[in-house]
């Protein structure tokens, strides 16, 4: 049975992942009254991908790329996922968001060992823009952990479904309209996709990346995307007793947070971090000065 | 005025003192001070003496028969002045041998222009 | 015949037997220096035991004739004397070669015989004597280079100096009126016994401290220390600023504690002690260029720091002072002896010209820096233990201003630390100017040693390990500085060793 | 017994390397080694022993003088010596071909002496003698390589002395105040102290501390001393040094005081504690932007120091079981990763030559690879990624912020910890990674002897990382010492009970996650290894100059950041000392050179004691 709970996470996350991004096209295009890719088409590319050859630039160029996987997949370990959390008595919270370091670091680190200045541009811009959320996301996850006393997630999702959704009560609907407002930053999609500019810096930390390495790396992001998502819906929708259940509000935030944001240009690196450092960290603040109080 | 005539000694012996500071005080030339410096002394010397003295009272000898000790003046002061006396000499002739050196160096006795060590 | 009489007859005799011996001059003042400093060594412990009291002149009891009294307090400043003497001197052989040479032996003996008179005699007025013999011959000695700037300090020295032995003489004058006697017991007694408080007891007291402050270097009457201290040869600023103004504020002391008891007068002192030091450390902070200046004014802010200290009139206080004084005359004169080789090579009073020194000078640069880092009061060094049972027995006092008082001690600590670690980063850390001696590597001749002469080295290392020993092993000298602590409080008991003889 | 043979062992030892350099340089550093290793050897023998032992009689102020042995100062020692002895071991090669270096190997063990006579002292007399010889000596090596260091060492032993001051104001307070200075009766004696006595003692006593740990306002001689210090000794300073003002506030506040009366020094809102978490928060974040715009490997390693301090404040300052262990743990797991890094950052000077602007390299990962593994493993340590020893400690401490309602100060050492990611991912990107400058295609790795601790420290960062069960054990022996509820612990982090850790979880997650992703790897189709100029330039011709983007790397923020970064403290440093200066150069004209104004203020002098005696 645990070994079961151990497998189907990572798998259920690449799988959603991968659709999420091919949802993702999918909305872009509609947006943009295109028909777009199937929804599928990210699981082909990745699949393609891993047959074909590719250049390497060094050991670290590989190692930085399979930590970083390897790192998405234990934060996928971490998560409550509908009930299934296999490590969920090994650290808590603190433990999932030191873990989230890992896949941005290993992907900087096999980037830089790439040795193109458009792979530095790109993490360089890719750090500035995590800095960017992070401080609301902190601000954020602190006023969840204050309000309920405990820095354990699976414990947070246990409260919310004896109560009810932290959205909807009073001091955490503002952190949770925040993160909504971060979202599109944190899974790196647009307009915040400055680090990985196509146009710019010839998508920039992928630059060096083909075959099998641009195949970990979508996969990774696909990881990201779920991670993003999920964190939200078990920290302010309560998580879910069941993978469906789950599934759907993961859906149901997904769809808000790409559409907030989607209809808006790339916003250069200073924009994004101003749009972050305004009203995301205004809305948090006030909901953990709120809650530090109460 | 028979306060002043009382305590004539005293006023004198502090006027010398008064004049020689005054002197030193005020005086450009080193050898005007150091003839300040010497009123001092003397007044000093002065002062010692006075203290003493007795007015009207004899060497404190038994030269003669019937003399009275009441009347001997204090031969203490008289010795510490001789000795206070060759101290001033000596100093003395140290700052004029002194003075005659520097006058080499600075070509000039005017204390306001030898002051290169200074701060 | 181990008598306190010969600790002054001695250097008084072999000083005039200096100019008669023309080329042998030199070796005279560290014989004579090592004769009082065996001697001062064999009478301390029976001084321990109870002082010695030695009548001059017709052997008349107190308080009618001039008598020497021995005690542990007058010992431990002897010997004092009497070290810092002797390893001036040797330090003299070498370092004192032109000029006049003798004529240099004459005056430093005896003013270093005026010094010992001044802490051994129990009279005023010899005190007086001794006072001006020390004072004519450091007047002389400042003025020995025969430069311009040794002249003009020595006149001015002169000048201020004499004002002051003739302010003594007036407090003297003004003393003998009222009680009629000369013996500082007897006036003590007279003081104590009669409990006056006439003004004119006042107006004394206050000649005598502005008198004996002008060679104590107390705040406003010390303008010629830096200028004589800097101008004369190091080995004359090592006495002046070891031994001279040590005797000024011995008399300070004595004065106030023996003869009148001021005990109302005496936050007073420590008052003009923290001005003193105030003054002196940031004086020496600011002067950036003349290191033998800078160490003046350090000897300025030190002094100000023991008159402090005796300011504090309880018993930890005047242990406090002694020990800082003893360390300070053990440190000060260190750093002057030392310096005074560094400048004679380098050829400048620059603290800029040291820059590197640390290379070419290793031994005197490193005890330079024991010196600097024991008046600093930095552990393990001396300076260190007196400095600690200064502010502890500030602090002890339980006094508010006491209080203040001690931080603003704290205070000056730093800015001496600013000031020596200047030096000593100069010392040690930045290059020499000099291109010869900056390529260390190849090519370039390695860096030449100039170390000073041994006969020069040996005393500094000396001074060097006495003070390390003293602040590891405190114990050498506090037993003696604690019962000389003890005398000096001990007025009843002073009055009566020598009044008892009756 | 033991106590004093470690203490003449460290000084003597120091003595007599000096002395055999003299003779011959070879000696001397078997010796130096020898000293150290004894040192180790010895500390560890007296782990889990309580000793107190009178060692010296102070006559004149009374005192006996003690040494003693509790688990405090245990694990200060053991660190000491630890750090010391690879050092040491670095020192031998990094050191080769320097000058003067009696005079190094001589001070650095005194260094090391001086330390640990610190913290084995049983009473603050002894505890403030050797801290003061640590000042000194200190600075004595501070300064040593000469150039800017010599501003460095002079801004140390400046800010040094007024701390160690003001603790030797409280020290002698207390003396005369208790006629004691044996830590165990002192602690008694506070214990019916009023509080305003007891506020004095403890802001003058942490005053001093704040300063050698580099908080913020006083943090202002650590950046230059640490960065101009040679690259061994930078270490000693940022791992052992600096955590002597955490070893001297948990005596002062923990110690001699006690909660107890911890708790009572309040104002309302107000406290003591509060206090110290302000300046921990503050000190955390700005260290930790300043390091962001750095360009020197040791400044950047240097802020790091600043800002990790702030973390063990904010651990020690709540006195409760995990926070406590946290910042205990913190100061261990920061002194095992800032050494390791100071000698990576040694081993790269000493290969490129004194290179430290970190904008000049890049690429070295092929040249020195050991080195980075070091490296990577010492950034992993100071950000925290799970498996490194730092994370453990700052898991502890931000659980303790988060559950004692503490989330602003909670913010601020993540926002520090994030900082740390920006600019520990700097240090590596522009050291190692990316391009290779022509002028270092040919240098080696480190020399085996400079590999060594470099090695050891990284084994112990995972191995703490993975086990930090083991360290937990000592300092819950701490906790227990001063009466605090110490932490339970299990090998593997945490138990249940008191809020589930368990790091081999973790480890095996990470492990099998790896392997997993490296199997999918290898199934994959092959690539082949291009050179950078291939790549890059599409195997068309690229000027051979550097295009390796490291210079300003984080521009965008940086231009935001540095507005708000200006070291305000410094500054205003700098100002007091420049009117210190302007003030002393004003009173020495009191001197005026003529001796008629000096003839002048004696008959004054004079006038004035009259008449004061006239009113008295």
């Amino acid at each position: 049975m645990k070994s079961i709970e151990i497998i189907v996470p990572p798998v259920l996350a690449f799988i959603i992942g991968l659709f999420f991004l091919g949802l993702f096209r999918r909305i872009m295009a509609r947006i943009h009254w295109r028909y777009g890719p199937p929804l599928i088409q990210p699981l082909i590319d990745v699949i393609k991908l891993f047959h074909q050859k590719s250049v390497q630039h060094g050991i670290m160029f590989n190692i930085g790329l399979i930590f970083s996987l390897a790192g998405s997949i234990v934060v996928v370990l971490f998560l409550p996922f509908g009930r299934i959390c296999p490590l969920s008595e090994s650290g808590g919270l603190l433990v999932i968001l030191y873990i989230m370091l890992i896949a941005p670091l290993g992907l900087a680190l096999s980037g830089g060992e790439g040795a193109n200045p458009n792979i530095s541009i790109g993490i360089s811009r890719k750090f500035i823009l995590s800095l960017g959320y992070e401080i609301p996301l902190l601000l954020i996850l602190l006023s969840i952990m204050t309000h309920y006393k405990t820095i354990s997630l699976m414990e947070i999702v246990k409260i919310q479904q004896n109560t009810s959704w932290a959205l909807l009560s009073f001091p955490l609907f503002l952190p949770a309209l925040a993160y909504l407002l971060i979202l599109p930053a944190i899974l790196g999609v647009r307009p915040f996709d400055v680090s990985s500019a196509p146009q710019e810096i010839a998508s920039g930390t992928m630059v060096e990346y083909g075959g099998r390495y641009l195949a970990l790396a979508t996969i990774e992001h696909a990881f990201s995307l779920f991670i993003g998502i999920s964190l939200f819906v078990n920290l302010f929708l309560g998580g879910s007793c069941n993978i469906v259940v789950f599934f759907i509000k993961m859906l149901v935030v997904f769809t808000i947070g790409v559409f907030i944001n989607a209809v808006f240009p790339r916003l250069r690196i200073e924009q994004a971090i101003k749009y972050l450092w305004r009203l995301p960290v205004a809305l948090a603040f006030i909901g953990l000065i709120i809650v530090s109080i109460l | 005025m028979n306060f002043l005539s009382n305590n004539i000694y005293y006023i004198g012996c502090f006027g010398l003192i008064f004049i020689g500071l005054y002197i030193v005080l005020t005086k450009k030339n080193l050898i005007k001070v150091i003839i300040g410096i010497n009123f001092i002394d003397t007044g000093v010397n002065l002062f010692l003496i006075t203290i003493g003295y007795i007015r009207g009272g004899t060497a404190p000898i038994f030269s003669r028969p019937g003399l009275n000790p009441e009347r001997m003046v204090d031969p203490i002061p008289q010795a510490l002045v001789l000795t206070t006396i060759v101290i001033g000499v000596s100093v003395l002739a140290l700052a004029l041998s002194l003075a005659i050196r520097l006058y080499h160096h600075y070509g000039t006795l005017n204390l306001r222009k030898i002051r290169e060590l200074k701060w | 015949m181990l008598s306190p009489v010969l600790l002054i007859a001695i250097p008084l005799g072999f000083s005039f037997l200096a100019p008669l011996l023309k080329k042998g001059a030199k070796y005279i003042p560290p014989i004579a220096m090592l004769f009082n400093l065996i001697l001062s060594i064999l009478l301390v412990p029976q001084v321990m035991r109870k002082p010695i009291i030695v009548l001059l002149g017709g052997g008349w009891p107190p308080p009618f004739c001039i008598n020497l009294v021995a005690s542990p307090l007058g010992i431990l400043l002897a010997l004092l004397i009497s070290l810092v003497g002797f390893l001036v001197s040797i330090y003299a052989i070498a370092y004192i070669k032109e000029g006049a040479t003798e004529k240099y032996h004459t005056l430093y003996l005896l003013l270093l015989t005026g010094a010992t008179g001044i802490v051994l005699t129990g009279d005023i007025f010899n005190l007086f004597v001794f006072f001006e013999i020390l004072c004519i011959s450091s007047y002389a000695l400042v003025a020995y280079n025969g430069d311009k700037h040794g002249l003009e300090s020595a006149v001015k020295y002169l000048i201020q100096g004499s004002i002051g032995s003739s302010f003594i003489l007036i407090g003297i004058a003004l003393l003998y009126g009222l009680f009629g006697t000369l013996n500082m017991a007897d006036i003590a007694n007279n003081i104590s016994y009669h409990s006056l408080q006439s003004p004119t007891l006042y107006v004394a007291l206050a000649f005598f401290i502005t008198g004996f402050g002008v060679e104590g270097a107390i705040f406003p009457l010390n303008a010629w220390l830096p200028d004589a201290h800097s101008s004369a040869p190091s080995t004359i600023s090592a006495i002046l600023s070891g031994i001279a103004i040590k005797t000024g504020v011995y008399a300070i002391a004595r004065v106030t504690y023996t003869l009148f008891s001021a005990k109302g007068f005496m936050i007073f002192i420590a008052t003009i002690g923290i001005i003193t030091l105030l003054i002196g450390e940031m004086s020496a902070l600011g002067q950036k260029k003349d290191i033998k200046r800078m160490l003046a004014y350090s000897s300025i802010g030190q002094i100000g720091l023991i008159i402090f200290a005796f300011g504090i009139a309880t018993y930890y206080g005047i242990f406090g002072a002694l020990f800082q004084l003893v360390n300070h005359a053990l440190a000060k004169s260190l750093l002057f002896l030392a310096s005074g080789y560094m400048i004679y090579r380098v050829g400048s009073k620059e603290l800029s010209a040291f820059e590197g020194l640390g290379k070419k000078m290793p031994l005197s640069s490193l005890v330079f820096t024991i010196g600097a880092f024991s008046l600093i009061g930095l552990p393990p060094f001396a300076g260190f233990m007196s400095k600690i049972s200064i502010i502890s027995a500030g602090i002890k006092a339980n006094n508010t201003a006491l209080f203040v008082f001690v931080i603003i001690v704290l205070f000056a600590t730093i800015i001496e630390g600013c000031y020596f670690f200047r030096v000593v980063q100069n010392l040690y850390f930045k290059k020499s100017r000099d291109p010869a001696h900056n390529c260390v590597r190849d090519g370039c001749p390695t860096t030449q040693k100039s170390e000073m002469p041994i006969s020069a080295l040996i005393p500094i290392i000396i001074l060097a390990l006495l003070i390390v020993a003293i602040g590891i092993y405190p114990r050498l000298v506090t037993g003696i500085i604690e019962s000389a602590a003890i005398g000096l409080m001990d007025k009843v008991g002073y009055i009566h060793q020598i009044l008892g003889i009756f | 017994m033991i106590l004093i043979t470690i203490l003449l062992i460290a000084f003597g030892g120091a003595f007599v390397t000096y002395l055999a350099g003299k003779i011959s340089g070879k000696l001397r550093n078997i010796l130096a080694v020898l000293v150290s290793l004894a040192l180790v050897v010895l500390i560890s023998l007296i782990y889990r022993r309580e000793i107190s032992r009178e060692y010296y009689t102070l006559p004149f102020l009374n005192l006996k003088l003690i040494l003693m042995s509790n688990p405090l100062s245990w694990f200060f020692a053991i660190i000491i010596a630890g750090i010391g002895l690879l050092s040491i071991l670095y020192s031998l090669e990094y050191m080769k071909d320097k000058e003067r270096l009696d005079y190094y190997y001589f001070t650095l063990l005194f260094i090391n002496a001086s330390m640990l006579g610190t913290v084995i002292s049983g009473d603050l007399l002894s505890f403030f003698i050797f801290w003061e010889i640590m000042s000194w000596s200190t600075y004595l090596l501070i300064s040593y390589k000469g150039g800017k260091a010599i501003a460095a060492g002079l801004k140390y032993i400046i800010m040094s002395i007024i701390g160690s001051l003001a603790m030797l104001l409280v020290i002698i307070s207390l003396y005369s105040r208790y006629g004691t200075m044996e830590i165990s009766a002192i602690a008694s004696y506070m214990q019916t102290a009023s509080i305003g006595y007891t506020l004095f003692i403890l802001i003058t006593s942490s005053l001093s501390f704040v300063i050698i740990n580099a908080f913020w306002p006083l943090h202002t001689w650590l950046p230059d001393a640490h960065a101009e210090a040679v690259s061994p000794f930078s270490s000693v300073l940022s791992a052992v040094l600096v955590r002597k003002g955490i070893y001297g506030l948990y005596l002062f506040m923990y110690v001699i005081l006690g909660l107890n009366i911890l708790n009572k020094l309040h104002v309302g809102f107000i406290s003591f504690s509060s206090v110290l978490c302000g300046i921990g928060a503050v000190t955390i974040v700005f260290a930790a932007f300043t390091a962001l715009v750095q360009e020197d490997s040791k400044r950047i390693l240097a802020w790091s120091t600043v800002g990790q301090g702030g973390y063990m404040l904010l651990g020690i300052v709540f006195a409760t079981a995990s926070g406590m262990t946290g910042g205990m743990f913190h100061v261990l797991n920061h002194c095992i990763y800032i050494a390791l890094l100071f000698f990576v950052a040694g081993a790269i000077e000493h290969r490129t030559g004194g290179i430290r602007n970190i904008n000049e390299l890049g690429g070295l990962i092929k040249r020195m690879p050991v080195t980075f593994i070091a490296a990577l493993v010492g950034i992993s340590g100071l950000i925290g990624i799970p498996l490194t020893n730092g994370f453990v400690s700052k898991w502890l401490i931000y659980k303790t912020l988060i559950l004692g309602n503490h989330p602003f100060l909670a913010f601020a050492a993540f926002v520090g910890t994030w900082g740390t990611v920006l600019y520990g991912y700097k240090f590596i990107h522009n050291i190692f990674l990316g391009q290779l400058p022509e002028k270092y295609k040919h240098i080696k790795e480190a020399p085996l002897l400079m590999q060594l601790p470099m090695i050891l420290l990284t084994v112990t960062v995972i191995l703490f990382g993975v086990l930090p069960g083991i360290p937990l054990r000592v300092i819950s022996a701490i906790q227990r010492q001063v009466a605090l509820p110490p932490l339970q612990t299990t090998l593997f982090g945490i138990p249940k009970e008191a809020g589930e850790l368990n790091m081999i979880n973790v480890l095996f997650a990470i492990l099998i996650s790896c392997f997993i992703v490296w199997l999918l790897f290898r199934r994959a189709a092959k690539s082949v290894p291009v050179q950078q100029d291939d790549s890059y330039a599409a195997g068309s011709y690229v000027p051979k100059e550097k295009y390796h983007y490291t210079v300003n790397f984080y521009n965008p923020l940086s231009k935001m950041i540095t507005p708000y970064l200006r070291d305000v403290a410094s500054l205003f440093y700098l100002n007091i000392a420049r009117g210190t200066q302007r003030v002393c150069n004003i009173i020495r004209r009191v001197y005026v050179g003529e001796v008629g104004y000096y003839a002048m203020y004696i008959v004054l002098f004079l006038a004035f004691l009259i008449f004061i005696q006239m009113f008295f």
